[in-house]
């Protein structure tokens, strides 16, 4: 077990056992005062029926109907203990597995899968959800959150005070640290002060290399060597993930500039379909993490604490299991829309070369149509 | 009209496009306070302030990564990359990310960035200092180009740019930084003040302009070769040959249509840019008027570029890169059939 | 003769590359333990472990550079980027550095660095996962740039590459990582085993090879689109056409001669590739062959390439790229002359 | 005067006041153990002949001679007290202004300016003197020197405790931290254990920008995000720069990885020949960093324990000018060699591109001398 390394525990804020147990944290209590049964349990639904959604996509997948799926599996309090301290001022920039974000920003999770079934590239309004598009370039999407945060700063929606008040919280990987556009935009965060929280979701693996391939430290203390505070968290506790978040963006809202925050997880499943986890992991592993799975944890403490029922439990499961339902009707329902909207949207202005191209195509189409295919 | 050097003509169109619409802001390495290197920002840190003038951190991948995210609020950045060579850090962000970013929001995001490139030779600079990148980014679509080769153009051009939409690399010849001429300053401000002011700007800027009329060969350039292609046309009209130049302006969209309707008439093509001629600019635009011409050519469309070489040492520069004589030839060679 | 998958054959290709030589090392990410996402390093971890075969940090910029200071030190770094649309980090590193070091020392230095770049469409996949960027690394000179096409030439242009003290771009057509061929593996190790077997490996890698004869139509392709046109060629062969392929092997030489010396003979090109059609390869070849082979030409060259839009979803892969009605369309067009 | 920012004096180590008196550093004090009088009068006399070097290349600049020149006046201290801590068997990979460790590392110091003669992209063997190409790519080399590190541990030149053990320096300024391949070398170098001391020149300056435009930290703490020790020295102290190096020698020869130093000191010339740096800073800045001069300070201390008498000035001062004029004349004498050598050197092997490029453009010129130039 690391001791000191970036897969080690050291330093982390918890608020939950894995067995479900509260403890007490002095600096982050105050900001998870505010959480009622009522929203842990919405919380560990919206959790419970996120991961529901997962496991449906990857059998889609499996089934021939998506190209490619990237499940959140393990990593859902990280997502939805995070996306719950958002509102509505805040914008955030996902990488591409934050669906429990996604879900925590309104969007309908069905809708995610419009990329992985290959139509499109972007399947949401980021405006309207404060929520921007996946990015899946590694790490490239940091420079994007910073410049949108200095744009805020900018707007005047930094340290008044008021509601309007807002933070960008900008998501990416263990193996994102490595790249120079994470550290890059560290830079550019850091000495203009933008209101943006960096959100490392440690899930251990860049697909399957260890965390210890990327750094030979705990990822958090990455923050101090841009003088940007850092906080690091069990990424697998709800509260945490909620109180340590909340703190961060009212940093961040308030003017004194970025913060970043290392939530401790594991993946649970495959990086994605088309990858093989038992060629890099062990079982024993799996199971050590199997059992400080994040929904069971907050299930524990609600059952203990007798604030979940098993009639709660049963109707997210049913929710999950109409979500899932929607969700394969969904899919099948898509169908291609016309090749030619290929040639939509590549510039916001007419282009010379787009509109030739589209224009000799539909005289190349129409000739099929005139005199039958050639082939 | 007013006289103006072609990096004074920049410098009054950014500003003229900063005191038009607030949402417009100058990135860059030493841009602020010193003016950039080459000093087309000079005064207007001083007088439009440090948020709109940002010296940034010395990182080009993290300058245009960040303008996008402030276009992403409606901004409208305009970067100067320090020198040509400097630009490759900041590949993956124009390539993967500038270029793209509409496309994928499916026409929801529009990233009207402009990204200035002081470019090409004949400074006698050290390595780095004098490269002719255009053609990469004119493999991506989802990019606009182009390169003004006058000061009316410049201060045009940028304005236009600015006015868009659409990302622009916008390639300024840094070798003609100090021509001077007339500018008419009316035209455009005109223009972008009208309705569809956005539109008319970015269809003007797509359209290269016959800048010397002739009729027995047609020579194309961009940029820094513009000057050199008109003394072409100078010295062979003195051995009684006429020469078109066109001027084309724009890379991406390549106004081929242009160049395509002088080689109809004179049969004959040269194309002259500082990059590489392998895989260059003039490589396209070769294939095309060969596509839309053939039957009209009298000769293969010769280019002139520079060498398949690193740019070399300045002491060089001259032989390795498209010069009077090297052009000369050219236009000899496809006078032969 | 051993039947290989073109990802075997490369795999094949570098453990005998790193049996010959033990400064040929591997870098990149997922390549250890996991054999790389498409398995192409699978088993090579275990037999050579952690120190040859190394899972480096997930930065591409930051593996090619570390790669330019270990090829210093006289180690042959053979390197994979997972996907040709993440190599762009690494843009600045391959273009600036890795490009011009043996220029820049004036031949003190060599960069025996090999670029394996698994590339194009086809797969089905997510964005970024389906690009053909090659001809923006052929522009810059000091980089040489090849695609095999079949398993054979895809364990012997391995070796080849990594052999040769030049650095290289390997563009492996992903699509056809699974087509599966008789392999002979003994020409290329005899080869090797010569007195100047790095400088004949490099001079074979120059050239391309007709892959089938004809008189009508000359068609080239390289990579992924040579099993297209070949497809072409049957079908064209039904309807009583006969085309001549050209596999150009080698983006950077790229092997003009052979195409001109096909098209004098049928006086019609075509060439397909699936990266965007303008400002590609088939751009500056289309030039080259009008240029050498003007007055043979009964038609204008043509090209066919993916269009000049983003890659789109992958659902549309399949008309966006070059496909066997577009081609044959092209075919028709040139055969109206 | 900032305080904790990147431009404070916090943490530096020093032996030498501004003054010229001695220090006890008891961290560093035996890393300087070593240096005797005669030592220190040789580095006191290098850093004096290589001043008098780049006046002399500025004021060829000046002449035209030159297409620019890049001085590294005030630097003298953080350079030649860096450059002698060095054994042969170490490897340094130098930005663009690192002209006095060209010194300490045997390279004619005339030789450079073909480079700036327009003559050619680099002016030494690399491998003759343990001292890498000039690179004016900002950071890019830091991935070079990095990878050169972790191959001379393979070759197992690090953590033995022979002679032959080494390490890699690379030098970069304040304004490459900011570079996204900076960061990524500090990554490679930390998980890999590389033999690599990071070796920040902190000028104050990347061309008219400050440091606080890179950092609101000092740059010495950028090591502690990526694990790696780290130490701020004044680099106007040549004492300093010479034990604090020494000591991250040992530290990376001995295999325990890389080691990042900031030497805190001041450009006191422009930018470049082209820059104008009245453009940017105050007249009084100037002032009080030249009472800060790395040369005089250790001048200063010789003669107070009367170790430096005037002939040895005198001398060094002859020799300076000995060596202008020597420059001078080298400069002038070099004539461009043919136009055709810029075909050399592409490849390694013939390409045909190249080679048919060479081809014809010797035709070319045989044309002028056959028929006479065209225009
Ligand atoms: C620039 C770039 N390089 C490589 C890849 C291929 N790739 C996709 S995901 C991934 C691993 C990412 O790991 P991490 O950042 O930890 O995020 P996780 O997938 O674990 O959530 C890699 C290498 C990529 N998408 N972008
Ligand atoms: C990638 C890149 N961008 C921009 C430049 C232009 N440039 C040359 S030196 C310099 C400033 C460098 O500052 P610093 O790193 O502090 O080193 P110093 O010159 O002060 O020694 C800049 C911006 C460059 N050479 N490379
Ligand atoms: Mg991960
Ligand atoms: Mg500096």
């Amino acid at each position: 077990m690391d001791t000191q390394g970036p897969l080690s525990e050291q330093g982390l804020v918890r608020m939950l056992t894995h067995t479900g147990e509260r403890i007490e944290d002095e600096r982050f209590a105050p900001y998870a005062a505010d959480l009622d049964a009522a929203t842990l349990r919405a919380m560990w639904h919206d959790m419970t029926v996120l991961r529901g959604f997962d496991l449906e996509a990857t059998s889609l997948q499996r089934q021939g109907e998506l190209g490619l799926w990237v499940p959140s599996l393990g990593q859902e309090a990280a997502q939805i203990g995070s996306g719950y301290a958002l509102r509505t001022s805040d914008f955030v920039f996902p990488s591409y597995r934050e669906h429990g974000v996604a879900l925590t920003r309104g969007v309908d999770l069905p809708e995610i899968l419009r990329i992985f079934r290959g139509l499109q590239h972007g399947a949401w309004d980021p405006a309207a959800h404060g929520f921007h598009l996946y990015t899946l370039v590694i790490g490239s999407h940091a420079l994007h959150a910073t410049g949108y945060a200095m744009a805020m700063d900018r707007d005047g929606l930094v340290g008044t005070g008021a509601e309007t008040d807002g933070a960008v919280v900008c998501y990416f990987g263990d193996g994102a640290t490595s790249q120079g556009d994470v550290n890059e935009a560290l830079v550019f965060a850091a000495v203009n002060d933008a209101p943006i929280v960096f959100f490392v979701q440690n899930n251990q693996f860049a697909i399957s290399e260890p965390t210890t391939r990327q750094s030979r430290v705990p990822l958090a203390q990455r923050g101090a060597g841009f003088g940007v505070p850092s906080v690091r968290f069990d990424g697998n506790d709800v509260l945490a993930s909620y109180a340590v978040t909340r703190w961060a963006l009212e940093q961040a809202r308030s003017g004194t500039g970025p913060v970043l925050l290392e939530a401790f997880t594991y993946r649970m499943g495959a990086h994605t379909t088309s990858d093989d986890a038992t060629r890099y992991r062990t079982r024993a592993d799996e199971e050590y993490w199997a059992e400080r799975d994040p929904i069971a944890r907050v299930e524990a403490y609600l059952r203990g604490i007798g604030e979940l029922s098993d009639e709660a439990i049963e109707e997210a499961h049913a929710e999950a299991k109409a979500l899932g339902r929607r969700t394969r009707e969904a899919v099948k329902s898509w169908s291609p829309p016309p090749t030619s909207t290929i040639f939509d949207h590549v510039y916001a202005e007419p282009h010379t070369a787009v509109e030739s191209e589209r224009a000799w195509f539909a005289r190349f189409e129409r000739s099929f149509t005139d005199k039958g295919a050639h082939a | 009209m007013t006289a103006m050097t072609m990096a004074g003509a920049i410098n009054r169109g950014m500003r003229a496009a900063m005191e038009r619409d607030p949402k417009v802001l100058l990135m860059g390495e030493d841009i602020g306070q010193l003016g950039g290197v080459f000093r087309v920002t000079d005064g207007l840190w001083k007088d439009f302030g440090p948020d709109r003038v940002m010296d940034t951190p010395l990182a080009e991948s993290g300058i245009v990564g960040t303008a996008i995210g402030m276009a992403m609020r409606g901004y409208r950045p305009v970067i100067e990359i320090q020198f040509d060579g400097f630009i490759f850090p900041a590949f993956d962000q124009i390539t993967t990310q500038l270029a793209k970013m509409h496309y994928r929001s499916r026409g929801l995001i529009n990233l009207p960035v402009v990204i200035r490139v002081p470019f090409a030779g004949h400074i006698g600079a050290v390595e780095h200092h004098s490269e002719s990148p255009e053609a990469l980014f004119a493999h991506t679509p989802g990019l606009r180009i182009v390169s003004p080769a006058t000061p009316q153009d410049a201060y045009d051009m940028i304005q236009q740019a600015i006015a868009s939409p659409d990302p622009y690399l916008f390639f300024e010849p840094k070798a003609r930084y100090w021509d001077k001429a007339e500018v008419d300053e009316a035209r455009v401000a005109t223009q972008l003040s009208g309705e569809h002011g956005a539109s008319a700007a970015t269809a003007e800027l797509s359209r290269g302009r016959v800048a010397r009329e002739g009729k027995d060969v047609t020579l194309v350039a961009y940029g820094p070769t513009v000057r050199l292609a008109m003394q072409v046309a100078d010295v062979a009209a003195s051995e009684g040959r006429s020469i078109e130049v066109v001027d084309l302006r724009s890379i991406s969209p390549l106004d081929s249509a242009t160049v395509v309707r002088s080689a109809k008439r004179t049969g004959r093509v040269v194309i002259v840019h500082e990059a590489p001629t392998a895989f260059g600019t003039g490589a396209e635009l070769a294939a095309r008027v060969m596509e839309q011409a053939f039957f009209h050519l009298h000769a293969p469309v010769l280019r002139v570029g520079g060498f398949s070489t690193p740019y070399p040492g300045s002491k060089f520069e001259h032989d390795y890169l498209p010069n009077l004589d090297r052009v000369l030839d050219a236009v000899d060679r496809v006078m032969t059939h």
